[in-house]
């Protein structure tokens, strides 16, 4: 099973350099990716009923919590593949790329795709380090796809930002493994042997350790204050990339602090790590608030609104409590779902008026009626607004917050969620209605591409209503994971 | 009774030449802190490298494991031969002003390195404590050469500064990795080796990039996207 | 039995309040020093005008046509919840003293309708002055009833009639609810029925487009109301009981002093009018204001049982 | 837990049953009225989309007020107000509407924001969602906390229904939607919050210190008089509609705040009483102003302005539509024998009654509350004497009223339907008190059968023993019979000839509609006896030829919006500024972002032992 997720996207990668017309590759690639989704969720159903399970002489090793991020990634790749045909399709029409270009961003999909499907399944917390940074390394082109000035501007902010970070988190690494050697175990880099024993490891250095990891991992997650290449790269990048960078590859970086989380749960105790990720969590919810408000770049709010996701994210897990951990995890796949959803929005949105500022786009809604309908839904879907599956998993977050008794922390919560909630509306508001600037007529948009927002959509309305069922076992889930 | 000696004998020759490597690694380090030309920065970025590789050599002798021995292999083409010359080259292709770009200058950087060198000294004693004198100086060793490195890609303004101070850090890092829990399992290690091949090949390539957008590699006014 | 009691009151006010009128324009006259008109004035005044033929403005309305009526239905209709002969009014579950204040509403609500009917600038001024007017009293009013209400333990006119000790509040609540009497019948200091210039009037800005029968109605009609305020003040201040012996004299005293009452008032109005000037529009707010004070004033003394 | 699946998914008891009345008699003409109203505004597909909403919006509305688990209630309730918003900012084009949109969707989400905590307080004490056991788990809850759910509350729902100085949406909302969207805003979605407030405050939370009731009664008399005033000085007449919609809000909480303050007195007959003037005012005002909105929008359909200014004399050619309306303001004006008269009476009688049952200061306060009530009504009469008298009498001002047309069939039955109803719900107010203290007793939960409020079928009577009486039929009898009598005595005595002829001109030979007041004129007295709030400004700018001769003279007067200008907008300025602030921290150089992961780290070590 396994093997073939991981397997796919490198059949697909070599597939790219073998096939000459891009449109088939594009066709190629959905299909590929549609499988690797059916496979992904068997796999998600067979381990959360069988359990932890070793392959591969214990070099790939999965519970529950891997399983589903690879869910979770393959929804969103595979939506993106869908979406990718008729964006490059357009690109190309419109002469801003050329077909080799095509087939490079294929391939370089492919493999990106691949390295965010090591992440997870990867049992060695070196080999999760190094395939993160694999991840930033071929990303990094995606981002300067687009030979600009600013795509190039942000690609090395990216790269550079995020080695620095990962290589704090490979410190960490480092210091858990020595670690696990002084307290005289055999040497071993494994989360599956670290987390039995992680309780009688040297609480001192696992302390330190996570702080590296945090910040690290951290980095590469987009929380405040080591944000910063976040809002550059997602803006630069071709939009089904922006769409994966925001939507799964934040979200494999907070699997890894969730892996280290685990160990240091069980070794230091939970108010340690509660604390730094509500504090973070909390920062990062402040400061994008902020810049939501006054931003003006359509891609780069979308990219501020992750980081205030993220922000959720994290506090969710500090809480802890088992309603918040499955809040978090939902509100991970919710994310996932509705952001990548809002950047191809934002892709049609920007390919149509060829510019990123919000004031120089107004009636969407008559010019590309169904990106723009679909914005319109978006919008009320991203800020947590019922009958969408935001909501849900923010709700639970909240109401986990007052039962706990932080009152601030949920506090704060409803405040800022409320204060973004006015910005995008404010925001999009002002996009999506009125009438379009001269010049410009209505346009048809490709098959593809509605495709890919209908199945986002159709999730981002699913999982509200199979939530209000499959409730219970999430939390059976989560308490397998954190609270064993 | 002699061979008692020799066992003495043995052990005394390894550690000084330990603390002589780790003196050359904290010689280097000091120098790429101070340097102000990126020629220069290079060059000590491979006297540094090469201490690594000397004291990798010498674990590997002590531990008799043939991967350290390929990892000190690796080591010595990566960073000693092969990064350096990729670093010298990409100077000469773009013809940018050698100049580093210091925001602060040698004196301050010297002051500042000092303190990261107390700084680290502080950490490795509260991380294992003062008991075991060489692995202090090890870990602190380790320590000061990261700090180091952060120092480098924070003060410099080239982008190359900021590739050498990533493979400062890389360094320090795997200074940290071999003294410390002896060295990571293999194969990370080589993946680790691997990566780091291909983010400087990355990075270089962004590097000329630059160059032919922006016809400098000052990163500091890359400041287009902002807010 | 009933319905003739109800006809009796309402020829009753029919035929006497126009002579009220007249009266106060007498006393007014001869504090004046002047000869003046007769007391039976308004009759004259009322014959003429239903003899002579209207004139309605060709931008009219039906709006316009139907008011007289409804302003006349109106204050009658007040009269009928008075009680005047008997110590209970024939009607006394129709309703009680806040729904006299919303009748009223009623009257004045259309008569601001037909002086906006007809687009002169005039009756605009006068309903906008009006409303402004009427809009003020409103609070005053309800006020002093909450101080009567406080002393009776009920809002219904037929309990407060027949007789009760004079207490403080109601002396206050009788005073205020005299200042609302001129102002609703449009009297100085607030209103002068007796000028046209545009500068100064309210009420007769209104019906100003009114002529012929109608305006005879409306005439009517504003008599009576203002007959009805000095009943009602009269039984606040001057209670009285019922005729206590049935044979001559003493019926001859009672009715008397039954009406005696009613001349007090209607003496006070006159020297109220001769003795006072008339306001700028914008102090009669603060007039009112002044009433609306004197019912708090009423509601205390009335809550500390004074 | 949380759950989402609840035990008990609906609660029907009389005040569900109450308000979906309400909705119902309201949206059914709505919905007939709308067939005529969109024919022509909009393309098919807009109206079948509109259709759509208004279906979605309605049963909203309808699971809000029947739902029996806090999560549920809080979906539809956001659905209820998401579908709203789609349906103010229905004419897309319109930067006005988007505005309005926005304002208002904002508002409500920082109600709900506020909501939200209230509701997770009380699941906090209940650890259910369900309305039976947080019922329960209130009794047991502390004052303290009690209090703070309370005021939470408060502001989560007085910002729907719009309390002074949480309205500032409702007048930019409310005139912007299609008219019978508005009449459907404007007479039910407004009462949900009142429900809300009902259900939750006083039904599930208890009423335990006297302090709240107050403190409602004090919102709502603002709210009266801050409505009406804003109201006089409006000249776009579905803004008009709207800001009357905030003053009689506040005559509704002024009967629950009562109901609110008489529980926590234990004096549950009055409870009861005061709480069925507010629900009988709640009813009426959902039937006038839903027949305003309705008359409103035909006129605006007729005419394509909303500006009283430019309308005139639309009695002649829509004499209808001019009917209607003209039956609604006299509802809204408490004129007898309409509803609003009624429920006016007896949300007067209840602080009268009330007055009789406390002791000291409080008498006063209550008097002073049914006084400034008073105004209220003397107020809204005046204005809407301006509204009707301006838009439906005299000349029209403009070719917009000249070449206006009565509506279409539909619209007509629309307005018929509610018009008929205000006048029922006057004459049959004996009977519906009968049935409104059902409701009443099951919202307090007190034992109504020996309750009575009404001597018979036709005449109410508050308090037995008071005779205190008021007949509705018999008040109808006589004013009608009297009015014939009138008209028999003109009849008989009057000369039957009338001339018609021009106005009296003082001999100006040409008066014209430029000679007409205006509605600003007409409410100038009210602007400067209220200038103290109003703040009244003018701007005057005059086209001189020469020194004597002045070519032309431009005047306008507005008036401040105070709680615009001295808390929203201070507000609003102060984040955007905090925000730009600290946009500063992110200027783009890699180097300072290296140097905030750098700091971050070393901060993070230093403190570690704090976490």
């Amino acid at each position: 099973m396994i093997y073939f997720i991981l397997g796919i996207p490198l059949l697909l990668a070599i597939a790219c350099l073998l096939v000459k017309k891009q449109r088939l590759l594009g066709i190629l690639n959905a299909i590929g990716y549609l499988a690797v989704l059916f496979l992904s969720a068997i796999l998600l159903k067979q381990i959360a009923l069988s359990g932890v399970t070793r392959l591969f002489l214990g070099f790939i090793c999965l519970d529950t919590l891997s399983a589903f991020f690879i869910f979770v990634i393959a929804v969103v790749v595979f939506a993106s593949a869908l979406y990718s045909i008729g964006y490059i399709k357009k690109d190309i029409e419109k002469g801003i790329i050329s077909e080799k270009k095509a087939r490079i961003y294929y391939l370089l999909f492919n493999l990106f795709c691949c390295s965010m499907f090591f992440v997870p399944s990867v049992n060695n917390l070196g080999m999760l380090w190094v395939a993160i940074e694999m991840t930033t390394l071929i990303s990094a082109f995606l981002v300067g796809f687009y030979n600009k000035k600013e795509s190039v501007e942000a690609a090395w902010k990216y790269i550079i930002i995020c080695s620095v970070g990962i290589i704090f988190a490979l410190l960490g690494t480092i210091l858990f493994s020595y670690a696990f050697s002084i307290s005289g175990l055999s040497k071993s880099l494994n989360w599956s042997d670290m987390v039995p024993v992680a309780h009688i490891l040297d609480k001192n250095i696992l302390k330190i350790a996570f702080i590296f990891i945090l910040v690290g991992y951290g980095t590469k997650a987009g929380l405040a204050p080591m944000h910063t290449w976040l809002p550059d790269a997602h803006s630069q990048a071709v939009a089904p990339i922006s769409a994966l960078l925001s939507g799964v590859l934040l979200k494999t970086a907070i699997y890894a602090i969730l892996r280290f989380g685990i160990i240091i749960i069980k070794g230091v105790g939970f108010a340690y790590f509660a604390h730094l990720m509500i504090l973070l969590g909390v920062i990062s919810l402040i400061v994008s608030s902020g810049f939501i408000l006054v931003q003006k770049d359509l891609k780069r709010l979308l990219a501020y609104s992750s980081i205030e996701h993220i922000g959720i994210i994290s506090i969710g897990f500090g809480l802890g409590t088992p309603l918040a951990c499955a809040g978090a995890l939902l509100h991970v796949f919710n994310h996932a779902v509705t952001k990548s959803f809002m950047f191809f929005g934002a892709g049609n949105i920007v390919s149509f008026y060829r510019k990123h500022n919000m004031n120089a786009i107004k009636g969407v809604i008559k010019a590309l009626p169904f990106t723009g309908i679909m914005m319109l839904l978006g919008v009320f879907a991203l800020t947590g607004f019922p009958p969408f599956s935001i909501f849900i998993s923010e709700m639970m977050i909240i109401v986990a917050a007052f039962t706990k008794g932080s009152y601030l922390v949920a506090a704060i919560l409803l405040l800022f969620l409320a204060v973004i909630f006015g910005a995008f509306i404010n925001h999009f508001g002002k996009m999506l209605f009125g009438n379009l600037p001269k010049g410009m007529t209505k346009t048809s948009e490709p098959l593809t591409g509605k495709l890919a927002f209908l199945f986002l959509g159709l999730l981002i309305c699913i999982t509200a209503v199979a939530l209000v069922f499959i409730k219970g076992e999430w939390i059976w889930i989560v308490q397998k994971l954190f609270l064993v | 009774m002699c061979w008692g000696l020799s066992q003495v004998f043995a052990l005394f020759w390894e550690f000084s030449m330990q603390s002589i490597i780790l003196f050359g690694v904290l010689v280097s380090t000091y120098l790429m802190v101070i340097a102000k030309r990126t020629p220069a920065l290079i060059r000590s970025f491979r006297y540094q490298s090469f201490c690594l590789f000397l004291a990798t050599v010498i674990i590997a002798l002590r531990e008799h494991e043939l991967d350290l021995y390929v990892v000190a292999g690796l080591l010595f083409i990566l960073k000693v031969v092969f990064i350096p010359q990729l670093l010298y080259r990409t100077i000469k292709k773009i013809k940018a002003s050698e100049e580093l770009g210091l925001f602060i200058n040698p004196q301050l950087s010297l002051l500042w390195a000092l303190g990261f060198t107390y700084l680290s000294w502080v950490f490795a004693v509260y991380l294992i404590g003062a008991h075991d004198a060489v692995q202090v100086i090890m870990l602190a060793i380790a320590f000061f050469v990261v700090l180091a490195g952060i120092f480098l890609m924070i003060f410099r303004m080239t982008a190359l500064a900021q590739i050498i101070g990533l493979l400062v850090m890389e360094n320090g890092i795997f200074l940290l990795a071999s003294m410390v829990s002896g060295g990571m399992p293999f194969f990370v290690e080589i993946a680790i080796f691997f990566d780091v091949f291909v983010s400087v090949l990355i990075m270089g390539f962004f590097v000329y990039k630059i160059n032919k957008f922006f016809t400098h590699i000052d990163v500091n006014k890359l400041s287009r996207l902002k807010g | 039995m009933k319905i003739i009691l109800i006809l009796l009151q309402l020829i009753f006010f029919i035929v006497v309040a126009p002579f009220l009128s007249g009266l106060i324009t007498k006393i007014k006259n001869s504090l004046r020093m002047r000869k003046g008109q007769g007391v039976f004035q308004p009759y004259h005044n009322l014959i003429k005008l239903f003899s002579k033929g209207g004139v309605v403005s060709e931008t009219a309305s039906w709006i316009f046509k139907v008011t007289p009526f409804i302003v006349v239905s109106s204050t009658l209709t007040v009269a009928l919840l008075v009680p005047v002969f008997i110590l209970s009014s024939p009607l006394y579950r129709m309703g009680d003293f806040l729904a006299i204040i919303f009748i009223f509403a009623l009257g004045r609500f259309f008569l601001a309708l037909a002086a906006l009917d007809t687009g002169s600038s005039f009756g605009g001024m006068g309903s906008s002055r009006e409303m402004f007017i009427s809009s003020l009293v409103e609070p005053a009013l309800c006020l002093v009833v909450f101080s009567i209400f406080l002393q009776f333990g009920s809002t219904n006119i037929s309990v407060f009639n027949g007789m009760h000790p004079v207490s403080v509040s109601s002396m206050v609540g009788a005073i205020a609810l005299f200042l609302v009497a001129i102002a609703e019948t449009s009297r100085i200091p607030v209103d002068n029925q007796e000028t046209h210039l545009e500068l100064t009037m309210v009420h007769e800005a209104m019906v100003l487009e009114y002529s012929g029968a109608s305006l005879a109605l409306i005439e009517i009609a504003s008599y009576i109301k203002q007959m009805t305020w000095f009943f009602l003040i009269a039984q606040i201040i001057f209670p009285i009981a019922a005729p206590s012996s049935i044979n001559l004299t003493g019926l001859f005293s009672w009715s008397l002093w039954y009406f005696a009452r009613i001349l007090i008032i209607v003496i006070a109005v006159a020297l109220v009018e001769v003795s006072v000037a008339k306001m700028r529009l914008f102090r009669v707010a603060d007039f009112l204001g002044f009433v609306f004070v004197l019912g708090v004033i009423a509601s205390i003394c009335a809550i500390l049982g004074i | 837990m949380l759950d989402f699946l609840p035990q008990q998914l609906f609660l029907f008891d009389p005040l569900s049953l109450f308000f979906l009345f309400v909705i119902f008699i309201v949206c059914l003409p709505s919905a007939i009225y709308s067939f005529g109203y969109l024919k022509g505004e909009y393309s098919l597909g807009k109206i079948i989309l509109s259709w759509f909403l208004l279906v979605i919006f309605v049963l909203s509305m309808a699971a809000v007020v029947t739902v029996g688990n806090v999560l549920i209630f809080l979906v539809a309730w956001e659905i209820m107000s998401l579908v709203s918003y789609f349906l103010v900012v229905f004419d897309t084009t319109h930067e006005k509407s988007i505005r309005a949109g926005a304002i208002y969707i904002i508002m409500t989400h920082i109600g709900t924001a506020f909501l939200v905590a209230a509701f997770l307080v009380m699941h906090k004490y209940a650890h259910s969602f369900d309305f039976m056991a947080i019922k329960n788990a209130c009794l047991t809850m502390p004052a303290p906390t009690k209090d703070v759910v309370f005021l939470l509350l408060l502001v989560g729902f007085g910002t729907k229904a719009g309390i002074v100085p949480l309205h500032i949406w409702l007048p930019y909302a409310h005139p912007q939607a299609p008219s019978h969207i508005s009449s459907i805003m404007s007479g039910v979605m407004i009462k949900t919050a009142i429900y809300g407030i009902i259900r939750f405050v006083i039904f599930l939370l208890g009423v335990n210190s006297s302090w709240w009731g107050v403190l409602i009664l004090i919102l709502a008399v603002i709210s009266c008089l801050v409505g009406v005033i804003y109201a006089l000085m409006e000249h776009d007449i579905k803004r008009l509609l709207a800001y009357h919609s905030v003053e009689n809000i506040g005559i509704i909480l002024l009967g629950v705040g009562l109901a609110m303050f008489f529980t926590s007195l234990g004096l549950s007959y009055l409870a009861v009483f005061s709480l069925i003037a507010g629900l009988y005012h709640l009813i009426n005002h959902a039937i006038f102003k839903g027949l305003l909105f309705l008359c409103a929008g035909s006129v605006y359909k007729a005419t394509g302005t909303r500006d009283i200014e430019k309308l005139g004399g639309l009695i002649k050619t829509m004499p209808y539509t001019a009917a209607y309306f003209l039956l609604g303001a006299m509802a809204i004006s408490a004129l007898p024998p309409l509803n609003g008269f009624v429920s006016e009476w007896l949300t007067l009688q209840a602080f009268f009654l009330g007055a009789l049952n406390v002791t000291g200061g409080v008498k006063l306060f209550l008097g002073i509350c049914a006084g400034l009530l008073a105004l209220t009504s003397g107020l809204a009469a005046a204005c809407f004497v301006k509204a009707f008298g301006i838009t439906f009498l005299a000349q029209p001002r403009s070719h917009y009223a000249k070449e206006a047309k009565e509506v279409s069939l539909s619209m007509k039955a629309g307005m018929f339907l509610l018009s008929f109803l205000t006048v029922i719900f006057g004459l049959a107010a004996a009977v519906i008190m009968k049935l409104l203290v059902r409701v009443a007793g099951a919202a307090m939960g007190t034992d109504i059968s020996k309750m009575s409020f009404s001597l018979n079928n036709f005449t109410l009577s508050p308090q037995v023993g008071k005779g205190i009486y008021l007949s509705v039929p018999l008040l109808a009898l006589w004013l009608i019979v009297l009015g014939i009598a009138g008209f028999i005595l003109y009849m008989l005595l009057g000369r039957k000839k009338t001339v018609i002829y021009k106005t009296w001109d003082c001999g100006y030979y040409k008066l014209g509609p430029r000679n007409e007041y205006t509605g600003t004129a007409f409410s100038k007295p009210f602007r400067i006896a209220f200038s103290f709030f109003l703040m009244p400004y003018r701007k005057t700018e005059k086209v001189r030829e020469s020194f004597y001769h002045i070519k032309s003279f431009a005047y306008e007067t507005h008036t401040t919006f105070v709680f615009k200008k001295y808390i929203y907008e201070p507000l609003i300025a102060l984040v955007l500024k905090s925000a730009k602030f600290m946009r500063r921290i992110q200027p783009g150089s890699i180097h300072l972002y290296l140097a905030y992961i750098f700091s971050a780290l070393l901060l993070l070590i230093i403190f570690m032992h704090k976490f």
